[in-house]
Order: C-alpha cells, then structure tokens, then sequence
C-alpha cells in the first residue's frame, strides 16, 4: 500500500539515459565535492543525483590564487580543475558516495583526447557510479589550448573515445560559449551521447580598478549563478528542438520555479550549482517545491518536460 | 564543530567606530560549540545581488548560543549589512573552519596574541578561552589611528595583559604591532589575525625563533564548506602528510582550503 | 586661462574613429530614445555622445508584446527594433539632436545589405552626425533570418556596403552571441570599421511559468544589464588585443567602477544602457566619477586605456 | 508634468488588507504637479536584484507634495517594499504619464468611475479631483472578497456616490462590477482602472453605447520615460495621426506607449 508520501515522490520518479532516478534534481559537478561536506548539514540521500567534482588520470593542481570574484547575481571562478586524480577518488570518495541513495554521475576531464579515455577506463572497474558526464570545456592541450568544448568535431572525438572505454551511458556537458549550442549537441549525440548536460559556466572577467589588473589570477573565469539563468534556459529550449536524448539542464537554478523554467524549456532533470553556495539545501527545497508542484497540478513531472514549446 | 545553516534576528546592532559594527545574532544550539577562531557566513540581503555569503570570525559567544561579530563595512555586502536594524533577520551558516589551537594545559609561559585591525575580533574569544583555562594571555594590537580601536574593553575584562599600537601614534605605542610583539619576553606561543602583511611578519618572526605560531588566514570565499576550492593557500609540505581530499600540490607545497583545513594554519607551514 | 573644472573636464577629451568627444561617456543605443526624452530630467549636453535608437529605411513594427521580463541584475528585451525610419527620423529628430552638445551617433539597422547601405546614403545627406554605428544583430532576411552579427563574412559584407555610402566614420556593433569574438572584430576591421561598439544583448529567454509558456512574445530576447558584465568585459579584453582601433564598451555599467574595467581592459570610450533606466542620470555621473578619479589618479583618461593588460 | 528623481523618506506604510500596503512617501515639489493617473516608477532594493522600478499609479497627493501609493505585495519587488519601515528612504521618478481627462466644466450628468481591485487606487485621486471640481461621481468598485475592499473611506470622503461588488458576495453587491455599472442611469462619462478583462468589459460596454471611456492601462515597464518602447499597447488609428516619435503599426493600428501616451487612453481607441 502506498502512502501519501509515497505517491507525491512517485510524481517524481523519471529516467536519464537509462538511469533511475527517485527524481530529478541533481547537484551539479564542482559545487558539492564529493558529496561528503555536505552531508553533515543535510539528507542527501533525498537528491536525485550528485554529480561529483571533476576527475582526471592524474592530480591537477589547479589556478594560482585568487581563484573566485563575485560579480551582480553571479560569481566567476577559476578554480582551474584541482583534483586529487582518479586513482585518490576511486579509493577515498567513492566507496562513501556509493552507500549513499543518489545515483552518482562522475565528471572527467582531460587534457587530450586519451586522457578523458583513462580515466573512463578506470571508472569502469568500479562499482556504484552511474554515469559518466564528460566535461569538454577543458583546455585541449594538444590542439594548442582551445577548448574541446567550442569544436563540434573535437567534442565528438572526446566523446566517442569515453564511450570506447565505458559500459557507463556518456552525458557530455556541453559549454555555452559557442555561436551554435545545437550544433555542439547534434555533434555529440551522433557520437553516442546518452543525454547532455548543460550549460557549463560563461566565459567572463572582471578588473580589480584598484589593482589595475584582471580579478583572478588566470585572467578569465566561468561565469555561474542567477545572471546567466536566462542564458542557459534558452540553450536548454534550443538543444530540446535539435536532439531526442534527455537533457539535463542547469544554469542559475535557485527555486522550484527555476527549475521548472528549466523543465518546461526541456530539461528532463535539473542541476543545482552556486545557488549551494549561498544555500546548501537549495536542491533539497527545489525537489520538495517540484513534488509539490506536482501534486497541485495533478501531473508527473514527465509530464511537463518541453511544455512551454 | 557541525555547521548550522539557520535564520535569527539581529538583537543588537551598534556602530563603534567609523565603519566598524557590532552586531549581535540571535542564539542557535549550534553556535555552542565554536571554538576560538573558527568563523560564520552571513547571507546579506535578500536577493541574489549579492550573491555570496559573507565570511566573519566569531568575537565571542554568549552562554545561550548568541553571538557577536565585528565587522568593518567596506564594500557592497557589509555596507547592507551594516543598515539594518535590530529585529531584522540575518541567515548565517556555521560555525565553519578550523580555530586556534589552544594549549594542552594552563601554562605561565608569555601566550603573545597579535592582532592587526579589523583582525582582532576573533582574539577576543581566544582570549576568553584562554582567560577560562587560567592564562592571561599578552594581546599586542595594531591599529591605523585612535578613531580604529576597538575590543580594548573586552580584553580587559578577561585580564589580559593589554598593549596597543597605531600608525600614527594617536593612541599608545606609535610604530608597529610587531615591534610591540619583539619587546615581549620570550613568547611560548604566538596567535595572530591581522592583514597578510603583519601575519607574514609574525610568521617570520616566529618562525627565526622557533616560536609555535598560529595564524589565521584570509581568503575570498563562496561554499564556506570545503567544496568549491575558492579560498585555498599555499602551504609547505612539511611531513608525509596524510592523503587529504584536496591536498594536491607540486613540490614541496599543496593547497590547503582556508575554510576547511583553516582558517587557522600553523605559521611554519605557511607560504606567504 | 583654464579653470579647475576646465582643467578636469580638459582629462577626459577623447577622440573615438575621428570623432572629437568631451568624454568617453555615451548612451547606450535603444535605451536612450532620440535624446529627448530624458532631457527634462538631466542636462543631456554634458554626455559625450547619443546614440540613437536602432534606424531603419521603413518604418519598423518590431515585435508582438510582452517585450520586456526582468531577470536576476538583467533584463530580457524583445522590442523588435521598432522605429518610425529613417526619413521620420532626420525630419522629426535630427534637428533637435544636432542642436545639442552630444556627438550623435546613429545606430543603423537592416534586414538586406542594400537596407543598410540605403539607411546610410540617406544619413550621408544630412548634417550633424558625427559617426553610424552598425548593429549587425538584426535578422538577415535572405539568407533566412542568420544574424549578420554571427557570420564574419556577412558582417564584413554589411560593413563595407555602409562605408561604401557614407562619408562618416562606419562603427560596426558586435553581437556577443558567437563563439569567437575576435573574429568578428578582425573581418569588421578589415571591412573598414574606423571603431568597434561592443557589446550588443546576449540572446536569452525566461519562461512564464504558471503560463508554461515563453514569457517574451517573441520567445527569445536579448540580455543587458549588470548580469552580462563579466562576459562584456571579457569580449573587450578579448577585442582589444585583437585589433588596432578604438572600442566603444558597453553592457552592464552603472557606475564609474563599472566604466573603469571597461577602460582598463581596453575601451576607449564606454556606454551606458540598461542602468539609465533605473537611474537616467548614471551616465552623467559615471562622467563625473571618471574626472574625478583622473584627477585624483593624475592621469587622463586615455592613459587608462588597456592599462589591465 | 516634469517628471523628477528623488530620493525621499517613508513617512510611513501601513498594511491595509491581506497583502496590500498603503505607502506614504515624503514631499517633493514635482508631486504637485502631478494629475490622477499619472504614475511614478520605484526603485525597489539597494542593490541590482531585482533590476526595474516597479510602476505605481498615485493614490493621492497631500499639499505639501507627500503622497501615497497603495499596492499589492505580489512578487519580488513588492515584497521589499512591504519590508521597508518608515524612515527608510525610496527613489522615485515621477509623476509619469498621461492621466485621466478631466470633463472640461462641472456637470450634472452621471460620471462613473470603475474600479477593479488594486486598480481602484488611481481613481481615489480622480474623485478627488473630480469633487474639487463639485462633481459627485459614482463610483462603483469590484473584489473578489470583503477582506480585499479598499479606499472606501478615500471616495466616501469626497462624497462619492459608492457602490461595491466581490465575487463571492461576502461585501456589497454579488457579482461583477460591470453588473453595477449597468444598474447606473445613462453614464456620461466613465473612467476605469482595473484588470485588462474588466477594462475590456468596461470599454466594450462604452463603445456599444457611444459613451466616452477612458481606461488606464497596464504593461510591464522597463524605462517608464518612453524610450525603450516595452510598454507599448495596440491602438486602433482613427484620424490621421500628427506624428508621433513612435506611432509605427499596421493597417489600422498603432502602437503607443502605455508610459508616455497612457497610461489612460480612450476607449474607444484601445484594440484589446
Ligand atoms: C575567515 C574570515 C574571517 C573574517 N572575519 C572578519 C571579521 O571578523 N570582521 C571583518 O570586518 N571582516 C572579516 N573578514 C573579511 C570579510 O569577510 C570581508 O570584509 C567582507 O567579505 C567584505 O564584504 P563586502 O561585501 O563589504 O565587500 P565586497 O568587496 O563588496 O565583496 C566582494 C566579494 O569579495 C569578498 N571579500 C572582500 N574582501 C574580503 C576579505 N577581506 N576577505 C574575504 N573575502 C573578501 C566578499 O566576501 C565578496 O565575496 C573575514 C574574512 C575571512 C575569510
Ligand atoms: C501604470 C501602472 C500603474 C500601476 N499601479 C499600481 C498600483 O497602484 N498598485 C499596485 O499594487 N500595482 C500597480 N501596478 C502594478 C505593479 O506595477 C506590479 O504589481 C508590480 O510591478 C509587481 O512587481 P513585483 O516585483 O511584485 O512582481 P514581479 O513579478 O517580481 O515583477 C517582475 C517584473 O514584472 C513587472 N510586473 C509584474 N506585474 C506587473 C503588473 N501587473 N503591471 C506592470 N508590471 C508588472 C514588474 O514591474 C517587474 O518588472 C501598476 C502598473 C502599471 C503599469
Ligand atoms: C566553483 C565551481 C566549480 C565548478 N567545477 C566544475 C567541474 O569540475 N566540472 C564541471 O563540469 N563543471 C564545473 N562547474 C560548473 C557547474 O557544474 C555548473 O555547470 C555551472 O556552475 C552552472 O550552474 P550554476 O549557475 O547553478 O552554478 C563548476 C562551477 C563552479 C561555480
Ligand atoms: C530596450 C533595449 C533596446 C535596445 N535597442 C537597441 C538598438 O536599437 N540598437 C542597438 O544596437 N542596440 C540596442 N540595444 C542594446 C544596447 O544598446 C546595449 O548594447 C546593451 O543593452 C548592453 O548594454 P547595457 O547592459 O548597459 O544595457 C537595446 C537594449 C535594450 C535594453
Ligand atoms: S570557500 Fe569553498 S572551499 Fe573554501
Ligand atoms: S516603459 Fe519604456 S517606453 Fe514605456
């Protein structure tokens, strides 16, 4: 017999490239960790998915400092990647974050095309991870420094390479700082995308006038947060109307209302990033907000993914 | 030391110096059990613009979980911050980060506390602390004129031993905190808060005398919690450390997050 | 003999594609109307220069309402460059404009190549414009409703076919919805833009959600405001080591802060938009605010210029 | 007429019914100039979030140029200002707009005003007017229930001849304010404020029967000073225009703009 409860969770319940989720709201890569810090202040068990921070072959070091500038209803970061490395995160994160609820989806980055292959290769001999999503706004060193993410064909070629080296569905996590989103996304579906996830971060700067000198040490940043949620809704409707795969979309989400922005554009699960920042439980309170959505609408939330076209 | 993320009214807001506030917070269980040192963020108004909390040391907790911050209001979020009224609720998480280190037992040894402006604040509570473990620690404090004084009072109200300094000798000794550091007798132990520059003068003094030092960094911030890897710090690698989730470096040094290893690094370690 | 104030102002004169300016401070075009609006309200003659709303050969209706929906520190506007044309505008707004102080700048819009060319040759006619600025954002109707401001080759194109119809200096109005903006500002240049405007809206959109349907009529709009300002100034930084001529920035400023990391990474003159709706008199204070930290810095404003780099 | 920015104080606000604020904001000599209908545009917040004033009709005007705007606390604008206490200042741009066209002499034939909802606040100032003139208008109100009526005390005042309609019946009249509106003996005039499908009603009724109307219309603002044209509404082209900067539209039709031409139009003109 099912309770209440139950049957307002049960409104939630959907699918991402073949994985199950209890519901749609995610954390995205880079704003929870390994899940772990957040754990004290919070049921995690209640999120649909936690994508983890980025993970390499090797331990990255990252950007000099500073690394982070806020900006109006945004924050830009150039965090750079740090990462203690694949191997640190299948012995030390992994094993806590598999015992948890959530599905965890793991976020690789590279520097060559091989690279992202590695560490796909090892995360395949692992339990509990429930897939891949593949960070292509990393530098590609070897074409020189311009990133995977704004070249359709260097984008599949990661792509098709991380699908090569896992039985894990694949979700590329397409960068916005492209003249054409659907382009990016067509590319990475024809090269065995599961879904996709957007939007990364904007690329942005800020001058520190008192310096005379750029904000962040590395010069420029990703732009995150509220200011660019209009920005990633409508690559969210664009990459709806292109490709068949489910989208995961993310970009500014700080209440159910954003989220189901996000959904009625055509996101079949959302991803909450800075807003954690500010307000650790916010994707907590966007899936409580979304079930009761649900309810008083009388629909599931399959229902209402790409309404509003 | 578990992080609490919660609303409370503001019981109290006075201004006590030009742009310096104290500000009283209503009590949380939570706030109960933050060490010296250790600090909260502040959510400043109430829309996304600004969009990051606030970092602030704690200045001492009261026994039913109130606490007090002092802040100076310099930029867009404390000058929010700074216009609001007693009643008006402020979100706070915390407490956050890693404090002072206190000494295993009461000791006579000289304990030195260094502060430099708007870093004294969290020096009061260590100086409590200390003061309820029977040590009355020397606090030296540096400051650019008389008008920026501040926490005299409450230093001497857990009997430290008090010596001040000013930039422009407008009130008590006129040099640097650090020359009123040197002409203390042999310190056993050295707590400092101030800005980069007197904490890395501290850091050297201590470190060329082998004196234990403690001091409290400074970094901009987004989580508070260890996640983003916004605020980290450069620190030398000194024994094998153990594996720690973000220790990653190059030779001889690795990051270190100031809101989570920190704020409080031992001074030896590092790397300014 | 020269007064302090003579010798402050004397801080900020500026020359911008030939054009001699009191000051690097503009309005930004289509949220300045003809500059008539606002003069009840401010002393419009102390703004370097107006630039004019978006002007086309006929009449436009521009889009269906709603129009505007505000966003976190931004705004999306969907107008639609609606405007009673050219001939109206040199009969019923010139006049006027070239009475005052201000250099104009007429904004020049067009949905063929031969449109702009023809905006241009009528306006090459008449007294008291100091430069056009091309906004090369507008739908290209033949080639089937591609922005002119996302293809190099098309913008070229525009470019050269209004420099080939005026005698004024030919300012083209990057669209920040590509890519690689450098780019775009190499092909203008080469095409004979005398001076680069950047940046116009990025293109966003919000949904309604108890509507479930887009919130603009015309579903998508473009983004201005405090948000887009880490990613204008990225593009001016971007620009500025690109190309040799002068760059005319804009998006997001609302105080002299905000006009100063436009200059420093590399604008030589700056223009505000968005912000003059909430406060009409922000760009005069920005001037203001400019004199007094050249005076207080000791150095004039074009010593400013690209200091960050 | 001039419009102004200014910053001035809250004299004082008073939550008047569920959600509704009745705001008093101190003098400025522009506000004597102001007519009813005319508006004025808040910023709303120290900070960028949220961006846009927020449009307000003026509910009346003190002689010393103090005046009052009654409004809804619906979204993120107007849940700031329901937080702002008196002392607190708010910017204003204003008086904005073309108001209602007062009748040109006294008269003795019916004049109606319609109110709908948080529409009804304009026309407090419009009886007032109208009563300085020694016009008694009717005036007859619309809400959805008792708990939401407001101004009666405003018309009564000015001697008004009120009637007042809720939905559910709990106050006055069950039904619809157009309902009232038919029961009144041939109306020579009608001015209405209220929402768009009551407007369109009102007008409706209007045109059939050749009565003059004029309506004061609503859109989302960004400028509130005619130049980024967002608020512009379909009007019907019924003489050849004079010129106007931004009278473009189709067959038949012209745009206008509901901050500079409006917010009061005829109704006879509006295309709905
Ligand atoms: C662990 C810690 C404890 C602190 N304790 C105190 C205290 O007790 N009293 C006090 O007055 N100040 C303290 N500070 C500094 C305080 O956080 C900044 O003064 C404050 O964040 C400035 O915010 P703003 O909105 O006024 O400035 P803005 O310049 O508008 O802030 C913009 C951004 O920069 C960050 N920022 C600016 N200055 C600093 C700074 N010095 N340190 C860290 N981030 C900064 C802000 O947090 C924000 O993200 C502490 C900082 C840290 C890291
Ligand atoms: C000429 C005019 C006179 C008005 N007079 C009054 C009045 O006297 N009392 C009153 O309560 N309301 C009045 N309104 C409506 C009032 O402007 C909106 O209720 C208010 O802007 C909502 O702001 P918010 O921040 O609460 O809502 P949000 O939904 O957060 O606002 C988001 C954006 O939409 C706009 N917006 C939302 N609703 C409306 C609306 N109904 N009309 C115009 N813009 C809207 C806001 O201004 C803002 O730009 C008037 C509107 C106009 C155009
Ligand atoms: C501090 C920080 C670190 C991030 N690290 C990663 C990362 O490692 N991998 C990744 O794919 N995205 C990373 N992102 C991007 C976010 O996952 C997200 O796509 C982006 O911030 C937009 O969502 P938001 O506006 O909700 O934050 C990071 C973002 C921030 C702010
Ligand atoms: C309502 C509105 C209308 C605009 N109309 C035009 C236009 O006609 N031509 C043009 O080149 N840019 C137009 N713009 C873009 C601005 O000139 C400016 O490039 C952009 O808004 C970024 O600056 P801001 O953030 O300061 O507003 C318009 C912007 C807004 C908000
Ligand atoms: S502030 Fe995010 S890791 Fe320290
Ligand atoms: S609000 Fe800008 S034209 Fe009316």
């Amino acid at each position: 017999m099912s309770t209440t409860q139950d049957h307002e969770t049960n409104l939630l319940v959907t699918q991402i490239a073949g994985i199950a989720l209890d519901n749609p709201v995610m954390v995205a890569s880079g704003t929870f960790g390994y899940g772990r810090e957040y754990a004290t202040l919070m049921d995690i068990d209640r999120l649909g998915a936690i994508m983890v921070k980025g993970v390499s072959v090797t331990p990255w070091t990252g950007n000099p400092m500073p690394r982070i500038v806020e900006t109006p209803a945004g924050m830009l970061n150039a965090i750079g990647l740090q990462n203690p490395g694949v191997a640190y995160f299948c012995r030390e994160a992994l094993p806590w974050l598999r015992q948890r609820k959530p599905a965890v989806i793991v976020n690789v980055i590279g520097k060559t095309v091989e690279e992202y292959a590695e560490v796909a290769t090892r995360l395949d001999q692992e339990q509990g991870i429930a897939a891949l999503e593949v960070n292509i706004s990393c530098p590609n060193v070897k074409e020189g420094g311009i990133a995977f993410g704004t070249d359709p064909v260097a984008a599949a070629e990661v792509v098709a390479a991380v699908k090569a080296s896992t039985s894990l569905p694949v979700i590329p996590k397409l960068s916005p700082n492209v003249t054409d989103i659907t382009a990016m996304a067509r590319a990475v579906v024809d090269a065995g995308a599961s879904a996709v996830s957007l939007v990364n971060t904007f690329l942005g700067m800020a001058i520190d006038v008192r310096k005379k000198r750029p904000a962040l040490a590395n010069v420029m940043g990703g732009l995150s947060g509220p200011a660019i949620r209009p920005l990633a809704v409508r690559m969210v409707w664009q990459v709806y109307e292109a490709v068949q795969v489910p989208i995961i979309g993310m970009g500014g989400i700080t209440c159910v209302e954003d989220a189901l922005e996000f959904i009625m554009a055509g996101a079949g699960a959302v991803a909450v990033g800075t807003a954690t920042f500010r307000h650790p439980t916010t994707a907590l309170q966007v899936c409580a907000g979304l079930a009761a959505y649900c309810k008083a609408e009388g629909v599931t939330i399959n229902e209402l993914v790409g309404v509003a076209h | 030391m578990t992080a609490a993320e919660f609303t409370t009214p503001i019981l109290k807001q006075t201004r006590i110096a030009e742009d310096i506030y104290n500000l009283t917070l209503g009590p949380h269980p939570a706030m109960l059990t933050a060490t010296p040192g250790q600090f909260v963020q502040l959510a400043v108004g109430p829309t996304w613009d600004p969009l990051l909390r606030r970092p602030f040391s704690i200045c001492y907790v009261k026994d039913d979980g109130a606490f007090n911050i002092l802040y100076r209001a310099q930029g867009k979020g404390t000058a929010l911050l700074a216009h609001l009224c007693a009643g008006a609720s402020v979100n706070v998480l915390g407490p956050l980060g890693h404090g002072f280190t206190l000494p295993q037992a009461p000791t006579s040894d000289p304990i030195v506390l260094v502060g430099g402006g708007i870093g004294t604040p969290p020096l009061v509570f260590l100086a409590q602390s200390l003061s309820n473990m029977g040590i009355r620690p020397h606090v030296t404090l540096g400051f650019t004129n008389a008008d920026q004084v501040i926490c005299e009072e409450y230093f001497r109200a857990c009997g430290a031993h008090l010596s001040i300094a000013t930039d422009d000798g407008s009130y008590g000794y006129h040099g640097l905190v650090t020359e009123l550091l040197e002409q203390i007798n042999k310190p056993a132990l050295i707590y400092a808060c101030g800005p980069r520059g007197m904490l890395a003068a501290v850091a050297h003094f201590a470190n060329t005398r082998r004196i234990s030092c403690q001091v409290s960094m400074e970094e901009h911030m987004a989580c508070g919690m260890g996640v983003c890897l916004g605020c980290v710090c450069k620190t030398k690698v000194t024994a094998p450390a153990a594996p720690q989730p973000n220790a990653v470096g190059g030779p001889g040094w690795q990051w270190q997050r100031v809101c989570m290893e920190g704020p409080v690094f031992d001074a030896a370690e590092v790397i300014f």
